[in-house]
């Protein structure tokens, strides 16, 4: 005889421990097996699209600091990449360059924190954190020797950065990616083969690359499901098309590949900072613009970048005045998250908190 | 190997042919559509097989005083090219526009966002409500005359 | 007055016991002296446990805070070893809350419930020479016993809480529990064999080579057990802190909190405690007599330092997961340990039933060769559903093959 | 074999255990500050300051407040402003350095301070006496004279006005040699200048001047 069991309904979060934010999910259990799970967000909104209509170009760099606050730098240079489009202007080959290290640093450390939270998120009680924060905290002292900030850095500006490197970031930069090595393979010794983890993770949650792209998830996600679609590639930006690096890919879309394709990537970021320090050139940093900028009336741009959590984008519409007309930011985390229901329904509550660390959002992005 | 533009010219012309009145204007970049052929647009967008377009980057709307502008921007990673797919809805109050849930599931999130923060209601969404402020909330902030 | 205890008594051959007895039986009427000094050994016991829970919880930070290349708490006294006193005070000062839609006097009952039978537990444990508050002879089964009324203190607070999350918790922790109460049950049993006793002191003498030695296979999978029972990483599903927030006690603050935890952290070094003395001799050690403390000591540190740095280092089995590895790989080494023990037992011992030193040496070669080859067949058995075969990176990929052809 | 990478991971954990800490005791201990650290207490000075107020209009924020009446002799001898009123709200500064970086006459400068803390919002409004009287130890974020001079503000060496410019400015001068006069107790109406609002619209000069700077040398000053 079965025995007869009652659907339980949950509300994980918005205060949970592991919903990476103010994040909630109502999830109806049956036992510990997920029925149907609804996403709930808006925490965090903070209307920083209707905060940049009236802010002029420039300023609106502080704001998307604020996005995805784990990875500043890459939303910076989105939001500067959709300016310059917008002005029809292209950065001064330095700048370039240095964007480019910038932003590679920045993807390592927002894919150090998302590995980190993963393995929060398995339940480690914060050892392979703690080592991901030794590694970015230093990341983070670069940004600060940079610009001053080690989090909301508002480091590049439109037409550039905002001052070329001091003198001693090189030496500090050759060797951060020195040590580097072997912090990270101490990282990926303690949980790349670890058993428990392959356990956990392996075929859990998969994602069919159909499905995948239906659902317009990007980045790491997108990758780890089998297709070798990166922007850095595919539309080059700054100097990404002057360095070589190639595109991680797994196949089967589980927990473990969308882990193992950041872990890859952090890899390949390191080599892209390498050719970059390599072929950089002194120069110019900065097109001498205005202060406060102006675009023609109509005008519109999509800047986009593969940032650390997918297609980071801008689009923006000018009136003619000071500030965008229009700024829509297309936020992959908040994208990525479409296929939760996909990913959740029919598994365990422990697999539940580990998909969701495995898609790696950020809540500063989803609500934005 | 990089991802090119599609033409406007180009696109307006498979449009147009492909579904009946459909098309409004274009320009060197862009397609405009006419709001309610909005879903059968996409439904051919993507299955068309020199199209392709299976991905959906983003939908934004443009709030213009007289009309709402919607904007689709779509990839396809097997031709490797782009487009931008527009759409000028009229009015101010009660306006609705066919969803393109069916099509692309990656609308899910950002219908509901142009609904919640610009009024747009998309009929044929399974999940028409809110998602950044809750609901109750009055006005949809994005709007240039919400103050 | 008589004053001397009657011989067949479960006190009577505990130092501890008689050195209190001895002292206030002139003055005391022989059954009331009797009372008393049960009462002090009490008292001393129960001390013993708050304040090696204490220490625990500021080793066991500062150890954590080292595994992750971090300091730990060091502003309170030297080391900040007067840590878990603040802690203390900080949980006794905070309000009481009780759900308003508890099961009241079984929420009340919870922490009482926890904490007894680590205290119970520690009656039987000798911490040297003649020093146990009780030597009983059925030493190894009262401990089961006594432990098993955990998982009815983990239900109750789950039941009483009325949340959904620590009904979560209890219905996990009860059912592992339950599951691991067996291998541990199994493994034990082989101890006892060899040692021909079920009393701990018994054990103890019985330990002219140390069990860890004779008997490998029932150390690991009664240390994989305990630390599954005792709720630590890898195996803390019941409050896993990333899913249930904190699981059972999610509902439980102030005093009753404090107590909760005094009970997990006290289980912890009883569990090093039962350990030590099962497995590495317990007090025995050169120059026992007196050095006993020290020596028992030692080994309780040594095993609670494997404790923390296991927990330091793993992640968390889910619940599907962990009672296969309970039914799957537990019993089954536990039952192999047990089948290995009784030939070896049945064909080594004398004719009066007892194994000489030589014999535990033998038995602990063949166990050695037993707990290796086995755990390797099961390592290698279990290999191939979970080893990943590994994705590569395609080299300069670009193209998105996994769609088909690019024309 | 199973169970293999779980030992190799325990060996990594207590290989770490063995190490130093990576992180330090904070007030006793402090990790290493930048030199273009942006911290609070911005430094400013007096007398390199006009009173235009692009800080406050470009601040994204509008956090900074300024009031200046023209004294007298404005029109005619090109004296400066007087400023009355010179406000930041740090409770609600984040620090973006905006304001500095608009500053046409380096006259603002990121502080390097991170630790002041008060009860309440308004304690953490600074004014212009604070503003006055604080230590000057400013930080090199866009200043790039100070930092071909490698100056260091954590080491606690403050700088003089003279020291901190790109280029002697005409005011500088003039009230060098004691042509700054007082103004009247009847100030004319005073212009505030607080919401970035207001300023919309305007295009202020580019102030990039980089490649030439350098510290003002003794003789360019007296």
């Amino acid at each position: 005889m079965p025995i007869r069991t009652e659907p339980m309904t949950i509300n994980l979060g918005p205060q949970h421990p592991s919903t990476h934010g103010v994040f909630r999910l109502r999830v109806t259990f049956d036992g510990e097996e997920i029925l149907e799970v609804e996403p709930i967000f808006g925490y965090l909104h903070r209307g920083t699209e209707k905060l940049a209509e009236e802010r002029n170009y420039v300023q609106i760099v502080t704001l998307t600091d604020r996005l995805d606050y784990v990875s500043s730098m890459i939303n910076n240079q989105a939001y500067c990449i959709g300016v310059e489009k917008l002005l029809g202007v292209e950065v001064p080959l330095r700048g370039q360059y240095l964007r480019t290290i910038t932003a590679e640093l920045q993807r390592i450390a927002s894919h150090l924190m998302g590995i980190g939270f993963f393995m929060q998120d398995l339940g480690t009680l914060g050892t392979p954190l703690m080592y991901c924060f030794r590694t970015r905290e230093r990341i983070l002292d670069l940004f600060e020797m940079l610009c001053g900030a080690r989090v909301t850095v508002s480091y590049m500006r439109p037409g550039g950065v905002f001052a070329d490197a001091p003198e001693d970031f090189w030496p500090a930069l050759a060797r951060f990616m020195e040590d580097w090595e072997t912090e990270f393979g101490e990282i990926e010794q303690l949980i790349l083969e670890n058993e428990i983890v392959l356990m956990r993770c392996r075929g859990v949650s998969p994602l069919p690359l159909e499905t995948a792209i239906n659902c317009s998830v990007s980045g790491p996600v997108l990758r780890a499901s089998g297709l070798a679609w990166d922007w850095r590639k595919m539309d080059p930006y700054d100097a990404y098309d002057k360095v070589e690096f190639d595109v991680p890919t797994a196949t089967n879309g589980d927990n473990y590949d969308r882990f193992w394709v950041r872990i890859q990537e952090i890899h390949q970021s390191a080599r892209i900072i390498r050719q970059c320090v390599e072929q950089i050139e002194p120069g110019e940093v900065r097109l001498k613009l205005p202060l406060v900028l102006r675009a023609e009336p109509g005008a519109e741009a999509y800047g986009r970048v593969e940032a650390s959590k997918g297609e980071l984008a801008f689009y923006l519409v000018s009136d003619g005045g000071i500030s965008p007309y229009r700024c829509k930011i297309r936020s992959p985390s908040q994208i990525n998250l479409t296929v939760t229901e996909h990913l959740l329904v029919g598994w365990k509550l422990a697999d539940m908190i580990v998909t969701l660390g495995s898609l790696d959002i950020n809540m500063g992005e989803v609500d934005r | 190997m990089t991802v090119k533009a599609m033409a406007g010219q180009e696109l307006a012309e498979r449009l147009s042919q492909a579904v009946q009145e459909s098309v409004e204007r274009w320009d060197t970049t862009t397609v405009w559509i006419d709001p309610p052929r909005i879903n059968d647009v996409a439904r051919f967008l993507r299955e068309d097989p020199s199209l392709d377009f299976q991905f959906l980057n983003s939908i934004s709307a443009v709030d213009y005083i007289e009309y709402f502008e919607l904007v689709y921007h779509l990839t396809s990673f097997e031709r490797q090219h782009t487009a931008v797919v527009k759409s000028r809805v009229y009015g101010r109050e009660s306006l609705s526009v066919p969803s393109v849930y069916d099509v692309w599931r990656g609308a899910d999130f950002q219908e509901r966002e142009v609904w919640d923060l610009m009024g747009i209601h998309f009929e044929g969404h399974p999940n028409m409500k809110r998602i950044v402020l809750w609901e109750g909330f009055d006005g949809h902030p994005l709007r240039k005359d919400y103050l | 007055m008589s004053c001397h205890l009657a011989e067949g008594n479960i006190l009577h051959d505990t130092l501890m016991y008689r050195v209190v007895y001895d002292f206030v039986c002139p003055v005391l009427p022989a059954w009331l002296s009797y009372l008393v000094a049960g009462l002090a050994i009490m008292i001393i016991l129960v001390n013993m446990v708050l304040l090696g829970a204490a220490v625990f919880v500021w080793a066991e930070r500062r150890l954590l805070g080292r595994f992750h290349n971090r300091i730990g708490p060091n502003r309170w006294g030297p080391f900040g070893l007067l840590q878990p006193i603040a802690d203390l005070i900080k949980l006794l000062t905070k309000e009481d809350l009780t759900p308003a839609n508890a099961d009241r006097i079984t929420f009340f009952a919870v922490p009482i419930v926890m904490v007894m039978p680590v205290i119970l537990v520690l009656a039987v444990v000798p911490f040297a020479k003649d020093t146990a508050l009780a030597n009983l002879n059925v030493g190894v089964l009262y401990i089961l016993a006594v432990t098993s009324l955990t998982s009815v203190a983990i239900f109750m607070a789950g039941w009483s809480s009325n949340n959904r999350y620590a009904m979560f918790g209890a219905i996990r922790g009860v059912a592992v529990l339950i599951s691991y109460e067996v291998p541990v049950v199994l493994c034990l049993l082989g101890v006892v064999m060899v040692a021909g006793s079920m009393s701990l002191s018994g054990i103890v003498a019985a330990q002219t080579v140390p069990f860890l030695l004779v008997q490998p296979l029932a150390l690991f999978v009664f240390l994989a057990g305990t630390s599954a029972e005792l709720n630590r990483t890898p195996f803390d599903v019941a409050e896993a802190e990333s899913e249930l927030v904190a699981g059972f006690h999610i509902e439980y603050s102030g005093v009753k909190f404090a107590l909760i935890q005094t009970a997990e952290i006290g289980g912890v070094l009883t569990a090093c405690a039962v350990t030590a003395t099962l497995f590495l001799g317990g007090w025995s050690g050169p120059a026992a007599s007196y050095l006993g403390w020290l020596w028992f000591g030692i080994k309780v540190a040594i095993i609670a330092f494997i404790f923390v740095w296991v927990r330091a280092t793993f992640p968390r089995l889910r619940i599907d997961q962990l009672m296969a590895l309970a039914w799957k790989f537990l019993l089954p080494l536990s039952m192999i340990n047990l089948l290995a023990t009784t030939l070896e037992v049945y064909f080594l011992r004398s004719d009066q039933g007892v194994l000489s030193t030589n014999d535990l040496w033998i038995m602990s070669g063949i166990n050695l060769v037993v707990a290796v080859t086995s755990i390797a067949l099961f390592g290698i058995l279990i290999r191939d559903k979970v080893r990943p075969s590994k994705p590569t990176i395609p080299a300069g990929a670009v193209a998105p093959a996994a769609l088909g052809e690019v024309s | 074999m199973y169970g293999l990478a779980m030992a190799k991971g325990m060996l990594v954990t207590l290989k770490n255990f063995a190490k130093k800490p990576f992180t330090v005791q904070y007030p006793e201990e402090r990790v290493k500050q930048h030199p273009r650290f942006r911290g609070e207490e911005f430094v400013w000075y007096e007398e390199r300051c006009t009173g235009c107020a692009s800080c406050a209009k470009f601040c994204p924020l509008g956090i900074i407040k300024i009031v200046t009446s023209p004294s007298e002799t404005a029109p005619l001898q090109g004296d400066k402003y007087r400023l009355e009123v010179f406000d930041i709200d740090i409770s609600r500064c984040m620090f973006c350095g905006l304001c500095v970086e608009a500053c046409p006459y380096d006259a603002l400068f990121m502080g390097s301070g991170f630790e002041q803390s008060a009860y309440s919002r308004k304690g953490r409004v600074i004014d212009i006496d604070q503003l006055r009287q604080a230590e000057k130890l400013p930080s090199t974020y866009f200043r790039p004279q100070l930092e071909s001079a490698s100056y260091k503000p954590q080491e606690g060496q403050p700088l003089d006005w003279v020291d901190v410019g790109r280029e002697s400015w005409r005011w500088h001068e003039r009230e060098k040699a004691g042509m700054r006069l007082q103004p009247s107790d009847a100030s004319p109406e005073a212009i505030s200048i607080g919401s970035p609002d207001e300023g919309r619209g305007v295009v202020e000069p580019v102030n990039e001047e980089i490649e030439e700077a350098g510290t003002v040398s003794a003789e360019e000053t007296t």
